[in-house]
């Protein structure tokens, strides 16, 4: 007898897909916090890498929502430390990666992730019209995305002195194909 | 053919690692699919392997031979004198016509009822996506008349 | 010895010297670099966050182009490259399905023929050349920072042990240097942040410097561009988290190999660092 | 013609539940050769029972099939039913429709189908079945216990105390096992020596005991009641009649750097030692590998100082074989090592102890004397950490199982250590508190209420050294997982349980079946926890899964129980399931051409020769004859035989066809 709607099995679940496109089985985790022990950045987190897993282990949509919102998933690394010694071979550094893209899709992304996804972002703007990461061209979208313009401003002069910064771009022959792939896999998505 | 195709298999078990394996399997409700026949032996040493040819001729389109691991034979050798005579029975089983891929061997101790639910699952959905076995059944039946 | 090289692009960037010094080491000891055509980004530590399938096709990408090429093994010196292009393979390797979805996406057959190695894996192949062409033995103490990607997760990777590896340390004691036991050989040091979170890298990366520090490390050696960049580049935030002035230079492997091997510190793109590492050279004294 | 009675049993819900009994009954009931089909709620119940006998008798029935549970469970409860009916006991034969069938597929049609074509096999091998007499073997009335711990000690004794002659071997110098280095033993908090060592002075001295320590089983043959044991008795290279036990080679032996097994390697040992001072023989022995004169030749400085010239640099080991009736598995434990944690420094910080290392430091008559003392610097630990489920429950890198005792010990270390270091700090890292033994939680939470120990609950992610201190990187789960860090002096390790080295090995040579972890399994998980498969062979304490003290000697006991029972009787009967060569009126005489490929194939040397002659004694015929006695009715012989002339009775070829043609 199991009528609590929050344990329902079908696909709608957010656990059901996590476990569908991470193939990580969420009922394994036990909740024994040796990934939180290990994981630099977990006294950084609002919600630990096992509080995630137990909220997302529940079924409830809420517990879903708060786990989506948190700004613990964007915190995270993906350095694999956790699943690396986690007991119950959990990859918790996949589920991270699904609970960031969701939050995404579903506009839950918590706001201190704007930075970082403005990083990622940029970072693959440059890869999609060269073929490969534009160092310069990369920091100058990043603080138009962040806003954050006079960050590091120091440094680029420095690295400039010592070569670690071409002004231009390495242009690969295969770009038409690279932008290819950009459309078949992230479509039109910024 | 409308129907999904149901595969008959049978499984020959030694009685003292398998077929107790089995029982745990029941003991602990590890749920598999139902296709399995067993027929208990007292060891695999036992199986003379024109029984094999005997289930395909009656309409088996799989077989399962099961028994101790390796050193664990409960009468010290026989899984051994299986394997080695297997090896030449198989031989023989090809020029007869027999399908030896439908044939799995495996072992299945006592204590491993999980593994006897997985092993049933793997043949009967492997032998499932094989099709139903007429060849030998037919050849066999033909030398009959 | 003939073998690809994908050289990634914070080695045309960033961190120039670890290619310079990738192809110095490796003309060194005859090993001959056969560099990915046309190579494109891996994705690095971006691609995963916004696309899972974008993740595998761009490293796809490389793995098929070496593969056209008539490559059978891929060195990628950068860790971040070696650990995206050695996931994507095994992820492509388990799952047929997701592979003939990349090779559409990709417009290119993959095989999975290609193997991806790192750096350690093939000088570590090369002691025995090392240790014969050593000319200027490094003898100095240094700390071993492996970081995140060259070893985890190691059921992937499969590379060395994943707490506690040994291989750097082995190449270093083979060049003349002292492998210093430390703690935080495998602990990350947050470069993925380094311009978004400058705060948690200051304090992941303090961490580390400080106990190499404490150990006695002259330099510590790394086989990452992303972790040479954060704690070279990154040393006035760390130092002022740490609250001192540490000037430990931070060298890749292939260059404090190459000082042993007798290159040139220019060569070796020595004079590149932040934190200076000229000082290393064998005739200099710390 | 076969008059078959089928007696389908619903198992309450267990099969009624899945399969439709009912139906199993009706559609049997069309077999030919089945006279009577019938279904009932409880079938090895008295009235199921009383059911059968009487449709033996109404129907005439010359064969009966009980479908119910596995044989294993209760085909002795039908065949002496039947029995009890009048018909031979081997005319009655099992169908599994509860393990097989009910227990794992669900409920519908094509179960209902399954059961039926189950019951249609055995009707038609039953058909098939022949009238058998049980064989009458004699029992050799002793035991062997293997494995002098607390489990065998206690088995040994029980079983003396019996009345029967009993053989204790330990592979080790002593007896007395991993409780003799126990410092004291929850929940009560006695010293473990104190309650141990009056019974291994009891085993010692007790008439009907022989002991033999330093000892290990060689090989095994032979079945229940008559095994023939060889037991390797290794050179001591000490004469025990002639040693006094004095003690002075041991002090004399200029060797001491060897790591002492007993005290875990916190001290060390001569060469020539005595494993502890309470030791059961108190006689010495040399370690062979470490001795500087069997390393060099030269030394021989405790042939020099025994006064009763006891040494004995000649002496071989010794192969004794013994006739015994019954074997008591006892072999107990062994700890994972540290050196099996990558994360907690691979066992290269001294001060990362595990849980019998603790014992030992806790122990009076430990290498501190039972000071707190840590092993790197000797220093008094002011802060300790004990982390348990290190390796257990940990299905990446270590045991999927919980090691069941470590909860218990991980607490009275705590206590033990607050007791005598009033103003330390005692953590420890737990995943869940398992104490549900007799006074056993009350213990636990003793530790935490009155002796102020921190429980965090969580695992511990990272051990490291920094400034001499061990820095335990864990996280408080109880706290939304809040990493926690103790800077500690020393760490406990509580690592998993594990089975004995060799002990996939030693249950070859038994043939006894064990787990995938090594432990030897007993022969049903709630009704048979002390036999083995193989009969005659019982089990007693941690071989068989993490036990503690309690539970080991109330297991010993209960193995002791079942060999007393074996032997309180002179003549046992086996199964007459063997086999049989087949003999036909002369000229054959046999199908047998004595090929004698039986023969070898025969694990048993079962296989004979026998020769026919003719009336004048001149030899016709050599062929193969089955020793009754020997064979053990595993039917690789039959499967050799090329012209089908030996067979096995009840499993014969012509019903094992018959099965195979009813699919």
């Amino acid at each position: 007898m199991n009528s609590a709607p929050h344990h329902s099995s079908h696909g709608e679940t957010l656990k059901a897909k996590v476990e569908q496109a991470t193939g990580v089985k969420l009922n394994h985790c036990y909740q024994c916090g040796k990934c939180a022990a290990g994981c630099p950045v977990a006294q950084d987190m609002d919600l630990t890498s096992c509080q995630i897993l137990r909220l997302v282990q529940f079924g409830d949509p809420a517990w879903d929502r708060q786990a989506l919102q948190s700004e613990g998933i964007w915190l995270c690394l993906a350095c694999e430390t956790c699943s690396t010694r986690c007991p119950q071979e959990v990859e918790v550094p996949k589920v991270m990666d699904y609970l960031r893209s969701e939050a995404v899709r579903q506009d839950l992304a918590h706001p201190r992730s704007r930075d970082i996804l403005a990083f990622h972002r940029a970072f693959m703007d440059s890869v999609r019209e060269t073929g490969r990461l534009y160092e310069i061209g990369l920091v100058a979208d990043y603080k138009l995305r962040s806003r954050h313009f006079l960050k590091d401003v120091m440094l680029a002069p420095k690295m400039y002195v010592r070569g670690k910064l071409p002004l231009l771009p390495h242009l690969i022959q295969g770009r038409d194909a690279i932008k290819r792939i950009f459309k078949r896999t992230l479509g039109s998505k910024p | 053919m409308t129907e999904p195709f149901e595969p008959k298999i049978t499984a020959f078990v030694c009685n003292w690692c398998t077929y107790a394996g089995a029982d745990l399997t029941g003991t602990s409700r590890i749920k598999y699919q139902s296709n399995v026949r067993v027929l208990r032996l007292p060891c695999t040493g036992r199986i003379d392997f024109m029984l094999l040819a005997k289930a395909f001729a009656r309409g088996a389109d799989g077989i399962i031979i099961s028994g101790c691991h390796p050193n664990d034979c409960h009468y010290t050798s026989g899984n051994y004198h299986a394997r080695r005579r297997w090896m030449i029975y198989r031989n023989l089983m090809d020029f007869m016509g027999i399908d030896t891929a439908r044939i799995t061997f495996s072992w299945v101790s006592a204590a491993e009822g999980a593994k006897w639910a997985e092993l049933v699952n793997e043949v009967t959905t492997g032998i499932r996506a094989m099709g139903p076995y007429t060849e030998y059944k037919q050849l066999a039946n033909a030398g009959v008349e | 010895m003939r073998i690809g090289y994908y050289p990634g692009c914070s080695l045309l960037g960033s961190s120039r010297e670890f290619d310079e010094s990738v192809r110095a080491v490796s003309k060194a000891i005859g090993l001959e670099l056969v560099e990915v055509p046309d190579w494109n980004c891996c994705g690095a530590s971006s691609a995963h966050v916004l696309d899972h399938r974008l993740s595998l096709a761009l490293p796809a990408k490389i793995l098929a182009q070496a593969e056209a090429a008539g490559l059978t093994e891929v060195l990628a010196p950068c860790a971040a490259c070696y650990n995206r292009l050695a996931s994507a393979r095994a992820a492509l390797e388990a799952d047929p399905a997701a592979a003939a979805d990349v090779a559409a996406i990709i417009e290119m057959p993959v095989t999975g023929r290609v193997k991806v190695v790192n750096v350690l894996e093939v000088l570590d192949r090369c002691q025995a050349v090392i240790q014969e062409k050593t000319v200027a033995p490094f003898v100095r103490k240094v700390a071993c920072y492996y970081g995140c990607l060259l070893v985890r997760p190691p059921k992937v990777l499969g590379f060395d042990r994943a707490e506690n590896p040994q291989s750097m340390d082995r190449l270093m004691t083979a060049a003349g240097a002292e492998a210093v036991e430390w703690n935080f050989k495998t602990e990350c040091c947050g470069a993925a942040f380094s311009v978004t979170r400058t705060d948690l890298v200051a304090r992941m990366s303090g961490k580390i410097v400080a106990d190499a520090v404490r150990h006695g490390a002259e330099a510590i050696v790394v086989a990452c561009p992303m972790c040479q960049s954060n704690l070279d580049m990154r040393r006035p935030e760390i130092n002022a988290h740490l609250g001192g002035n540490s000037q430990i230079p931070v060298v890749f492997i292939t260059q404090a190999l190459g000082l042993a091997l007798g290159i040139a510190p220019a060569e070796l793109g020595l004079q590149r660092h932040m934190v200076p590492a000229l000082a290393l050279q064998p005739s200099a004294t710390v | 013609m076969s008059r078959i009675g089928v007696f389908i049993c619903h198992c309450g819900e267990n099969i009624g539940g899945t399969v439709d009994c009912g139906k199993v009954a009706e559609v049997t009931r069309n077999v030919p050769g089945v006279v009577h089909s019938v279904d009932y709620k409880y079938m090895c119940s008295d009235p199921g029972q009383n059911m059968i006998k009487e449709a033996i008798r109404e129907h005439r029935l010359t064969g009966v099939v009980v479908a119910a549970c596995s044989p294993r469970m209760h085909e002795p409860t039908f065949r002496n039913a039947v029995a009890e009916a009048g018909l031979n006991p081997y005319l009655c034969e099992m169908a599994n429709l509860r393990e097989h069938c009910s227990w794992v597929h669900e409920k519908g049609d094509v179960t209902t189908e399954k059961a039926a074509d189950l019951v249609r096999v055995m009707v038609e091998k039953v058909k098939r079945n022949h009238p058998l007499q049980p064989i009458q073997v004699p029992v050799t009335k002793k035991a062997l216990v293997l494995g002098g711990g607390i489990a065998g000690i206690q088995a040994a004794l029980d079983i003396a105390n019996a009345g029967h002659q009993v053989v204790l071997v330990e592979k080790s110098p002593s007896i007395g096992g991993h409780m003799s280095q126990l410092s004291e033993t929850f929940p009560t908090l006695d010293c473990s020596q104190c309650i141990l060592t009056p019974r291994m002075v009891e085993a010692a001295r007790h008439p009907n005991i022989t002991l033999m320590t330093y000892s290990e089983l060689e090989s095994l043959s032979g079945f229940i009641g008559n095994f023939k044991a060889t037991i390797r008795r290794k050179a001591r290279q000490v004469d025990e009649k002639l040693c006094t036990g004095c003690g002075l080679c041991t002090t004399k032996c200029p060797n001491k750097k060897i790591p002492d097994e007993f005290n875990e390697g916190l001290s060390t040992r001569g060469a020539i030692y005595v494993p502890f001072p309470q030791a059961v023989p108190n006689k010495p022995v040399i370690d062979k590998l470490n001795c500087t004169f069997f390393k060099t030749g030269k030394c021989k400085v405790c042939e020099k100082m025994c006064p009763t010239k006891a040494i004995r640099f000649d002496q071989q080991d010794e192969l004794v074989t013994l006739d015994v009736g019954a074997i008591v598995l006892a072999t107990g434990f062994k700890l994972m090592a540290t050196d099996k944690f990558p994360e907690y420094g691979y066992g290269k910080y001294k001060d990362v102890l595990d849980g019998m290392q603790f014992e030992r430091l806790a122990s009076a008559s430990g290498p501190t004397a039972g000071a707190m003392k840590r092993p790197s610097d000797g220093r008094e630990p002011e802060t300790v950490v004990f982390v348990s489920c290190s390796g257990s429950r940990d299905r990446a890198k270590g045991v999927p199982y919980c090691s069941k005792v470590c909860c218990m010990y991980t607490a009275k270390h705590a206590m033990l250590y607050k007791h005598k270091m009033h103003h330390g700090k005692a953590y420890v890292f737990y995943m869940d508190i398992r104490s549900s033994g007799k006074d056993y939680d009350e213990f636990v939470r003793r530790a935490i209420e009155e002796d102020d120990v921190s429980y965090i609950r969580g695992r511990v992610s990272r051990i490291y050294e920094e400034d001499g201190k061990l820095v335990v990187m864990g996280a408080d789960t109880l706290q939304n997982g809040r990493p926690v860090e103790i800077r500690a002096d020393m760490v406990v390790l509580a690592t998993a349980v594990q089975a004995q080295d060799g002990s996939e090995q030693l249950a070859q040579k038994l043939h006894v079946s064990y787990d995938p972890y090594k432990f030897f399994a007993e022969a049903h998980p709630k009704l048979k926890p002390v036999e083995t498969n193989t009969a005659g062979i019982f089990l007693a304490g941690a071989c068989q899964a993490p036990r503690d003290i309690p539970e080991t000697v109330a297991q010993a006991s209960g193995a002791a129980a079942k060999v007393a029972a074996l032997f309180s009787k002179d003549e046992l009967t086996r199964e007459p399931q063997i086999a049989v060569v087949n003999r036909l009126p002369a000229p054959t005489f046999s199908y047998c051409v004595g090929c004698f490929l039986c023969q070898s194939a025969c694990p048993y040397q079962a296989i004979e020769q026998e020769e026919i002659k003719g009336r004048d004694g001149s030899l016709i015929k050599t062929i193969a004859k089955v020793n009754p006695g020997l064979c053990q009715g595993c039917g690789t012989c039959v499967a050799t035989c090329r012209t089908k002339a030996i067979d096995i009775q009840g499993f014969s070829n012509e019903q094992i066809f018959a099965e195979i043609m009813t699919l």
